[in-house]
């Protein structure tokens, strides 16, 4: 298959068709933390909600939100906490030996994953070009978070409303997983826009 | 493409899961004698009919989890996180 | 000029008129027609050559289940096999070619094995062709045989087109738009599902669009109906309609896979963006399907000629395309059905010269009969097609009574059979759905399925006009209570509605017929009745070894009109019921689909994806060759103008051992694990201790599958008291991953340990050679002498980049046995820091290498590579590791290893080569004791990775051999009779250099 | 009647009348000397071989389906003896060696085709196994050529060789006498002629009990009621767990499902047999024309004969990264067949602990090519109760005793072979 002319380019402007199904970019990541423990074990529960400032939430693939930063489910004893200006998640040493004391983890991996915004009307479509998940809005709702692929890269996707989600994938694909964006998105045409840190 | 239900997640596409094999064969004891780990290593009952097996979730939360399937006609009849009975019903 | 284009009706646009090329003959269509149809308006019929006598072929249906009326489309990359002119949709600028024929279509000299057709009958290549009794003489046959077969031709050049994938979700799919699909859909929308409506035509309606026949929908004219109905559904908010979209195939958890033809239809230039198909991925939770039903054949001696067609189709051609398909008719049916449409088509001013039918008239009660009697239509009762006359057009047909006497010739030049119906049930049998064998219109229809599927209207058995929006309402509300909850159960199945006293379908499948006369069961594949009765002669009766043996049912059309007549008669040479001889198994897809849907963007460079590292592009910009290592993409080398790459490995590697070198190790695996229960984890994992490592040290290991064989090694760093960072292999990084996590969730649930790969958020830079230290001290905030930062200490420290100082993890370490380090930092930092890395090395020789260079430095070192050295079948002791096992405790993987052949002295072992006098050491050599045996010559071990050492100054490599380790000082032969080499080579210890590890520890 | 140019030639003038049926259809004997479970390949040349080679033909084939409707009937054809191993090396050329006799010995034409096994390379550790497995083979007398980058250019014009690729090709191990058989072809020669020899072949005959007395075979309960036997051969491929079960044996087996699939017929557009292990595909093209394609399991037990869409997708990605031609040509057909992996991905020949009681089984991906070796050693280790040197290796026991044949390396997972 011949690449298209233009597509795949990360610089701002307007690409393929006529019109925007749907804006994307880059957002950059300041911090992330992967949290761990047990969420029936109270000290666990306390020291995260001390460290990162949002207490894990046991719910499967809800997310908490505070000011910038966002707190996603990953798994029944795992979590991401994520800002894109590093303001709240500061020093992860310190944070680990705090949940390492109360019988958890903490793991720095603000470098382990890309995030790219998809935003309007056809960005739920863009989305299913390759992921299996149900976008609908009553199957994914807005604030909620959901791992699942996109194409052959695993993928952590937020929906922070009915037209807006977050894909994000391990830095090493970030080419590939632009690319594949932006083929999917080329049909109904798309903007690219400048890198932003990221925002719940 | 199955839907296969994590415990955790609910029903999802079977690529966002790793196959992980036979979940009747019992992990032997450390000391136990070379006999039962070579049973636990190689011998498989390999049922044609239900078939309690384990799956990891690995392209979300990465549990691990039991999973009853058919092996005649992939339908899943249940699953459980781990350390749980499998239910007879789908989740 | 359309001479056979009738002055009004059909669903074509007159004002619209298309060009397009046929045989190399610029014709005209309208937008609307198909191939078939726009070929038909001109009086072509003769469309293209069969597959085994190259019979002259002509258009048999209308739709998806056409056999005979295959084309290449379109020229060059783009050119495409095998279209089924019933299903093309002409555009400006559609180029068609007949295809299996050479030199033309008319005049084929691939004919001649219809000449010899006797000697060829079914399966008559297992009988011959075995003289001379060699290989080679088949080889010969077959090159000719394969010439004559095939069909169409591939392109050979590179699809140039796009093709997208869509993942959609939705409670009820209905599979299927005309009146049953439509009645159904809205039932189901208007019960409030999420409701997904495909059809493979460019309309919807189905076969109700044609015409305006008298039975109305719900009191509505018919074409008004499905006019509303399509309204109704596309402005509804839930409802998705796929046009162009062929539902293929039933797949687990009810998944529909559906393929979207987007551009076929249109002219140059198409829409720039729009992919050529799209791939629905289609998750329902309860599916209608009312693919309709296929009609059939009859076998008579030459029904294949051109202007042979089904009766339906030539209805279709007429009221749908406004086009004659010919003059003069003669109608051979089975059943009243038929009488519709043969009315249809004398309405069109289609002469009617003669309707046969083998019934009783007494059998011949239906109004539709009366109405045509009436009509003065020409019924034949009781008789039969005895054959047909012409050659690349059919212009008699021989007409007899059913019991004998004397036949009449009529003329016509088009001939309509009409021999029954077949439901389509083909996604439903795939739905595990039975199938049941209705004798009232002597057909295989849905029966039950396990699974939340219903079928509607023609393809449930259905054919009554006036009960088919009903049968598709009941089945759309049916599978709306599945997609809520319901569970199947046979009754929710309806059965097929029938009117009271509908006439049943006579079966009738073929005529008698001479010795030698071709009665076509499946045009596609040239089967005949004398083929089916010849497999039942032989004994391939089984339904399954007669489509095996003849073919039948096995071209690109899978049999749909030609299936159930072939069992048919293999139950009538049997003596036995349809039902008894069964179906053979309906497979997807159910029409051939495109290749390139099914990857979609995920094909070429995009095959699989590329893991890169943050220090890529650098690499590229430097001139580096990459390899693949997993999905990654490293560095082999960095070859300088007019240098070859393995030059500048060697330089590379040299410049290690004399200066300083610095290598991209990001993609090593990296697993951090944390918890009280850390240590007694990987003391569990490693054959070696990890308890006893001291916090700011790390330690090689080497971890077992759990039949006791290597399955990764790496370094484990204790970073805190309960914080370890284990690296592994590039390649098994996702095994051991899943490994970890499959031990400490399923295995050992008790151990408090977490654990997360962090291969992404490290980047890491190895600099080894003796200048490494002086590179790092002018890097890192760190006193990184050797009393302060000794062999095997780990650090976090900072990093001075240009970026400003950044944090990092240096570790000391060495793979290539000089003095090294590792450098790690994150990977939003790790481009800076390696450019940090080679600004500082600048002043000390420091140049970067790639994975060949770091080959030979490891080779040299003696260093065992999982993949080469522990390839699988390999113990910790055969790599010279069975030290590490640490007999106080127990690991993974060594309660087996105490198997009698794991423990044996012959085992193959690793050890050091060298090529005597100066040799090339042979790639992937075999180790023998004398070469010069007749074969097979006993083979005692092979080289696992050699180089050329520059330190050496000889051909160096790394082996097993059979009890290698008693074995040092042996000369013994390294061989490679791929390449013509053979070299004497010394065994040795693996460590070709200090092996006492000074440098490494200075 | 024997098959021949001439013999169609004389029945083309009798209107093919007179073929006689290529095996009776016998109902079962009470008691034969020897009984196969399977009506497959192996279980027709099992059959055939201790009927021509040890003069047993009171023999009986037992078959629940029509013979040739298990994986005989559904495998990719290709046949090959490139294997590293010593044990897997012998076995499979000596099977090559039947294949280029076996038309005549069975006097049916099987096509055996030898057009050549392509194995692509694409990396530099590719290069390096597969130098030594073609070195390894050379050495064992077995035919063996690599092939450079340009060499195979210029032979495959269809296959994308340049240094772009995803997984550029850099080179292909070759073995020139590997090829096709028709696969229909081997189970009905077989048949054919172990039925001329006095084997009875009884289809729709399911074995549903082995009957053991004092610690040996007496028979088979079957949905054709009870035969007796002394002497039991298991042939069932991917049912050999279950089969093995009825006499309380439990095998290192695992069912899994390989799928396969055919494209519509095109004229010749690929001449020889191309596989690549890097992107897990292989494809020839049939003599109607057809490609014929697989790649890897659907990675999970099952007995249903059927895949799901993803290994569809795969299959069809790899062949057009190498094939960027073959895009616009249609996928006619896809189906699937158990396989009955072992743990080690070689198979087992041999005795069974039950006395009486042998096997032949857990093929894998790759029985069809052994199917002649496969029949004629399990005749000889049923007629002699021992096995031949050829099958010594490849026992129940050498796992428990470490003595795996592990082809590839990877170990004790079923599905990872
Ligand atoms: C998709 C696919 C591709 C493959 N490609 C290749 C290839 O390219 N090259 C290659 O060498 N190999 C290939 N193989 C493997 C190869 O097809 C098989 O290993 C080989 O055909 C096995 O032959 P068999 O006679 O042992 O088994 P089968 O042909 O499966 O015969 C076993 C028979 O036993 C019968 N049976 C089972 N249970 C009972 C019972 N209880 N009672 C009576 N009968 C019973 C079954 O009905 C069946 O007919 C492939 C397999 C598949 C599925
Ligand atoms: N006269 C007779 O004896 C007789 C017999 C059978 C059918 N019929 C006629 O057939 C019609 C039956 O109506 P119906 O709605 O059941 O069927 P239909 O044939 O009108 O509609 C079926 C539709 O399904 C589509 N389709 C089939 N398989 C598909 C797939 N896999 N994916 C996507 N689309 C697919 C077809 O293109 C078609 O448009 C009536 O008009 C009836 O008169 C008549
Ligand atoms: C080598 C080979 C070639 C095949 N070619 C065709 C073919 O040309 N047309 C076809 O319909 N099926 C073809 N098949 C598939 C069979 O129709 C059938 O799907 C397969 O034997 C499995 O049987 P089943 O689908 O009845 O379960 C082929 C199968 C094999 C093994
Ligand atoms: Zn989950």
């Amino acid at each position: 298959m011949a690449d298209i002319d233009g597509i795949g380019s990360t610089r701002p402007g307007h690409y393929g068709a006529q019109g925007t199904g749907v804006v994307l970019a880059r957002a950059t990541i300041g911090a992330a933390w992967n949290v761990q423990g047990d969420p029936r074990h109270a000290p666990f529960v306390a020291a995260a909600e001390r460290q990162v400032g949002l207490a894990p939430v046991a719910q499967p693939n809800a997310c908490a939100r505070r000011e910038g930063l966002l707190l996603l489910w990953l798994g029944p004893r795992s979590w991401l906490a994520i800002e894109g200006e590093r303001t709240a998640l500061t020093d992860a040493d310190v944070a680990r030996d705090a949940l390492n004391a109360a019988g958890g983890a903490l793991f720095d991996v603000s470098s382990s994953r890309v995030a790219f915004t998809l935003r309007g009307a056809k960005a739920a479509d863009v989305l299913a070009s390759g992921c299996p998940l149900d976008v609908d809005v009553r199957a994914f709702a807005p604030g909620t978070c959901a791992q699942s692929v996109f194409g052959h890269l695993n993928a952590l996707i937020y929906r922070h409303d009915p037209a807006t989600f977050t894909l994000m994938v391990a830095t090493s694909f970030a080419a590939d997983a632009w690319h594949a964006l932006s083929v999917a998105a080329a049909v109904d045409g798309y903007d690219v826009v400048p890198a932003a840190p990221f925002r719940p | 493409m199955m839907l296969i239900p994590c415990p955790w997640c609910g029903p999802r596409n079977q690529v966002e899961f790793t196959y992980g094999g036979d979940a009747t064969v019992e992990r032997p004891a450390d000391d136990a004698p070379m006999e039962a780990w070579f049973a636990y290593v190689y011998l498989r009952d390999n049922p044609r009919g239900p078939h309690d097996e384990w799956w990891l979730h690995s392209a979300g939360c990465r549990s691990w989890f039991a999973v009853r399937r058919d092996t005649r006609t992939h339908d899943i009849l249940a699953s459980a996180p781990v350390g749980e009975p499998l239910g007879e019903r789908a989740p | 000029m359309q001479k056979f284009r009738l002055a009004t009706g059909g669903d074509i646009d007159r004002g619209h008129p298309v060009r397009f090329e046929f045989n190399g003959a610029p014709l005209e269509g309208y937008r609307g027609d198909t191939l078939a149809s726009a070929l038909l308006a001109h009086g072509r019929h003769l469309v293209g050559r069969s597959f085994k006598y190259h019979r002259p072929r002509g258009i048999f249906s209308a739709g998806a289940e056409e056999p005979s009326a295959l084309v290449q489309i379109a020229r060059g990359a783009r050119t495409e096999p095998n279209a089924r002119a019933t299903v093309v949709e002409v555009h400006d600028g559609l180029v068609a070619r007949s295809q299996n024929c050479w030199p033309s279509v008319r005049f084929d000299l691939g004919a001649i094995n219809n000449v010899v057709s006797r000697l060829i009958p079914a399966g008559f290549y297992y009988k011959t062709f075995m003289w001379p009794p060699t290989p080679a003489a088949w080889l010969r046959y077959e090159h000719w045989i394969r010439r004559a077969a095939g069909m169409g031709r591939s392109a050979t050049s590179a699809d140039p087109d796009r093709y997208d994938q869509r993942f959609a979700h939705c409670d009820v799919l209905v599979v299927g738009g005309g009146v049953a699909g439509l009645a159904a859909a809205r039932a189901a929308a208007g019960g409030g599902a999420r409701v997904i409506v495909c059809d493979e035509t460019p309309r919807w309606g189905g076969l109700a669009r044609r015409g305006a026949s008298s039975v109305p929908i719900d009191g509505a004219p018919r074409g008004d109906w499905i006019d509303t109905c399509v309204d109704d559904l596309a402005g509804a908010a839930d409802v998705t309609m796929l046009s162009r979209s062929t539902a293929f195939g039933y797949y687990d958890g009810n998944l529909v896979g559906a393929v979207e033809r987007v551009t076929h239809h249109l002219a140059a230039p198409l829409p720039p963006f729009a992919p050529r198909e799209r791939l629905w991925l289609i998750r329902a939770k309860a599916v209608v399907l009312a693919s309709g039903a296929h009609e059939r054949g009859i076998a008579y001696p030459d029904n294949d000629r051109p202007g042979t067609m089904l009766l339906s189709a030539a209805r279709t051609y007429v009221e749908r395309f406004g086009v004659r398909p010919g003059t003069c008719a003669v109608v051979f049916a089975n059943h009243d059905g038929a009488y519709d449409d043969a009315l249809a088509l004398r309405d069109a001013g289609i002469e009617i010269a003669a309707v046969v039918d083998p019934r009783d008239d007494a059998a011949m009660a239906g109004v539709d009969v009366r109405r045509a009697r009436d009509a003065g239509l020409p019924v034949h009762a009781r008789s039969l097609v005895l054959r047909a006359h012409g050659g690349h057009r059919v212009h008699a047909v021989d007409v007899a009574a059913r019991e004998g006497g004397k036949s009449q010739r009529i003329d016509c030049d088009l001939v309509c059979v009409a021999g029954g119906w077949s439901p389509a049930v083909h996604l439903f049998s795939q739905a595990r759905g039975t199938l049941r064998y209705d004798e009232a219109i002597a057909a295989f229809v849905p029966d039950a399925s396990p699974l939340p599927i219903v079928a509607a209207g023609a393809a449930n058995g259905c054919f009554d006009d006036a009960l088919l929006a009903a049968d598709g309402t009941a089945a759309g509300e049916a599978a709306l209570a599945l997609a809520r909850g319901a569970s199947p159960s046979p009754a929710a199945v309806a059965r097929p509605p029938r009117a009271p006293g509908a006439a049943p379908v006579e079966p009738l499948w073929t005529v008698p017929a001479p010795y030698g006369a071709k009665r076509f069961v499946d045009l596609q594949n040239d089967v005949t009745v004398d083929d089916v009765a010849l497999a039942k002669r032989e004994g391939y009766q089984s339904v399954e070894h007669l489509k095996r043996y003849t073919t039948l049912g096995m071209g690109t059309d899978q049999g749909k009109t030609s299936n159930v007549p072939g069992l048919a008669l293999m139950a009538a040479e049997l003596g036995t019921t349809i039902p008894a001889v069964g179906t053979t198994t309906f497979r997807p897809p159910y029409t051939p689909v495109t290749m390139g849907a099914f990857p979609g963007a995920h094909t070429g460079p995009h095959v699989e994806p590329v893991r890169r590292s943050a220090m890529h592009a650098w690499h590229a910009s430097q001139g580096a060759r990459f390899v693949n290592a997993g999905l990654w993409k490293r560095p082999h080398s960095y070859p300088r103008t007019g240098e070859s790459e393995d030059d500048a490995a060697r330089r590379e590697a040299i410049n290690v051992r004399r200066n300083v070198g610095v290598v991209d190790v990001s993609t090593l695996g990296k697993i951090e694990l944390q918890g009280r229960d850390a240590a007694a984890f990987l003391n569990r994992v490693y054959i070696n201790r990890f308890d006893s490592l001291a916090v700011g040290r790390c330690r090689y290991g080497v971890m077992l599958r759990d039949d006791g064989m290597v399955m990764d090694d790496g370094t484990t760093s204790r970073l805190a008291d309960t914080h370890f960072l284990v690296t592994t292999t590039t390649v098994n990084a996702v095994r051991v991953m899943q490994h970890f996590e499959y031990l400490l969730q399923v295995a050992w649930p008790t151990l408090e340990v977490y654990a997360t790969s962090v291969t992404e958020q490290w980047s890491a830079a190895a600099i080894s050679g003796p200048r490494a230290r002086d590179v790092v001290a002018a890097l890192v905030d760190l006193d990184v002498s050797n009393a302060a930062f000794p062999f095997l200490a780990v650090g976090a420290c900072r990093v001075r980049t240009a970026d400003g100082e950044v944090p990092g993890r240096l570790f000391r370490m060495s793979y290539s046995g000089e003095l090294a380090y590792e450098l790690h930092v994150p990977t939003v930092h790790g481009l800076a820091a390696w450019e940090g890395i080679i600004a500082a090395g600048a002043p000390f020789g420091l140049m970067p290498y790639g994975t060949e260079a770091m080959s030979t430095l490891r080779i040299e070192k003696g260093h065992v590579v999982v993949g080469a050295e522990a390839d699988g079948r390999t113990t910790a002791d055969d790599l010279g590791l069975g030290k590490l096992v640490n007999a106080g405790k127990w690991c993974v993987g060594k309660p087996l290893l105490g198997r009698p052949a794991l423990v044996a002295d012959d085992r193959w072992q690793l050890v050091g080569l060298t090529a005597q006098h100066g040799a090339v050491m042979p790639r992937g050599g075999k180790l023998v004791a004398d070469p010069d045996r007749a074969p097979p010559i006993p083979m005692q071990g092979h080289i696992t990775s050699w180089c050329e050492s520059p330190h050496v100054g000889a051909w160096i490599g790394l082996a097993l051999l059979a009890g290698g380790r008693a074995r040092h000082g042996e000369t013994l032969w390294a061989v490679s009779p791929l390449a013509d080499q053979r070299v004497r080579v010394t065994v040795g210890p693996p460590a070709f250099i200090d092996p006492e590890g000074t440098r490494l520890r200075g | 009647m024997r098959y021949s140019a001439f013999s169609l030639a004389r029945e083309a003038l009798r209107g093919h009348r007179d073929w006689p049926r290529a095996w009776r259809s016998p109902p079962p004997k009470k008691a034969y000397d020897a009984v196969v479970i399977g009506g497959g390949g192996h279980g027709l040349a099992t059959a055939y071989y201790l009927a021509k080679e040890h003069g047993v033909s009171n023999v009986a084939v037992l078959e629940k389906g029509w013979i040739g409707g298990g994986n005989t009937g559904r495998n990719t054809t290709i046949v090959r003896s490139n294997y590293h191993l010593d044990a897997n090396a012998h076995f499979y050329e000596f099977s090559l060696k039947l294949w280029e006799k076996l038309s005549q010995a069975l006097n049916f034409n099987v096509m055996y085709s030898a057009r050549g096994v392509l194995n692509l390379v694409h990396s530099p550790a590719d290069i390096d196994a597969a130098m030594r497995r073609g070195n390894a083979m050379r050495l064992n007398g077995i035919d063996a050529k690599f092939m450079s980058r340009e060499e195979i250019a210029a032979w495959i014009p269809n296959l994308d060789c340049s240094p772009h690729a995803r997984f550029p090709v850099l080179g292909g191990l070759l073995q020139p006498r590997g090829g096709t058989v028709r696969h229909d072809a081997v189970a009905w020669g077989y048949a054919r002629a172990a039925d001329a020899l006095g084997v009875d072949i009884v289809e729709r005959c399911e074995v549903q009990g082995i009957r053991v007395e004092g610690g040996a075979i007496a028979g088979v309960e079957t949905s054709q009621g009870f035969i007796a036997t002394p002497k039991l051969g298991i042939a069932v491929a991917g049912h050999s767990s279950h089969v093995a079960a009825m006499a309380g044996i439990t095998l290192p087996i695992e069912s899994h499902v390989l799928q396969a699939m055919v494209s519509e017929p095109v004229k010749p557009i690929l001449d020889t047999v191309v596989t690549s292990g890097a992107v897990h595909f292989y494809v020839s093209q049939s003599d109607k024309g057809e490609l014929v394609m697989g790649g890897d399991l659907d990675f999970y037990n099952s007995y249903a004969q059927r895949g799901n869409l993803p290994v569809i997708e795969h299959v069809v990605a790899a062949c057009l990264a190498l094939f960027p031609s073959f895009g616009r040509l249609k996928l006619m057909r896809t189906w699937g067949g158990i396989m009955d992996m072992t743990m080690d991905g070689s198979p087992i020949i041999a005795k069974l602990p039950v006395k009486g009681l042998y096997m032949t089984g857990g093929w894998c991906y790759g029985g069809f090519k052994a199917t002649p070796a496969s029949g004629f050693l399990h005749a000889h280790t049923i007629a002699h109760d021992a096995p031949h040197p050829l099958n010594a290796p490849f026992t129940l026991e050498r796992f428990a005793e470490g003595r795996m044949i592990d082809e590839k390396g990877a170990g004790p997972y079923a599905w990872a072979h």
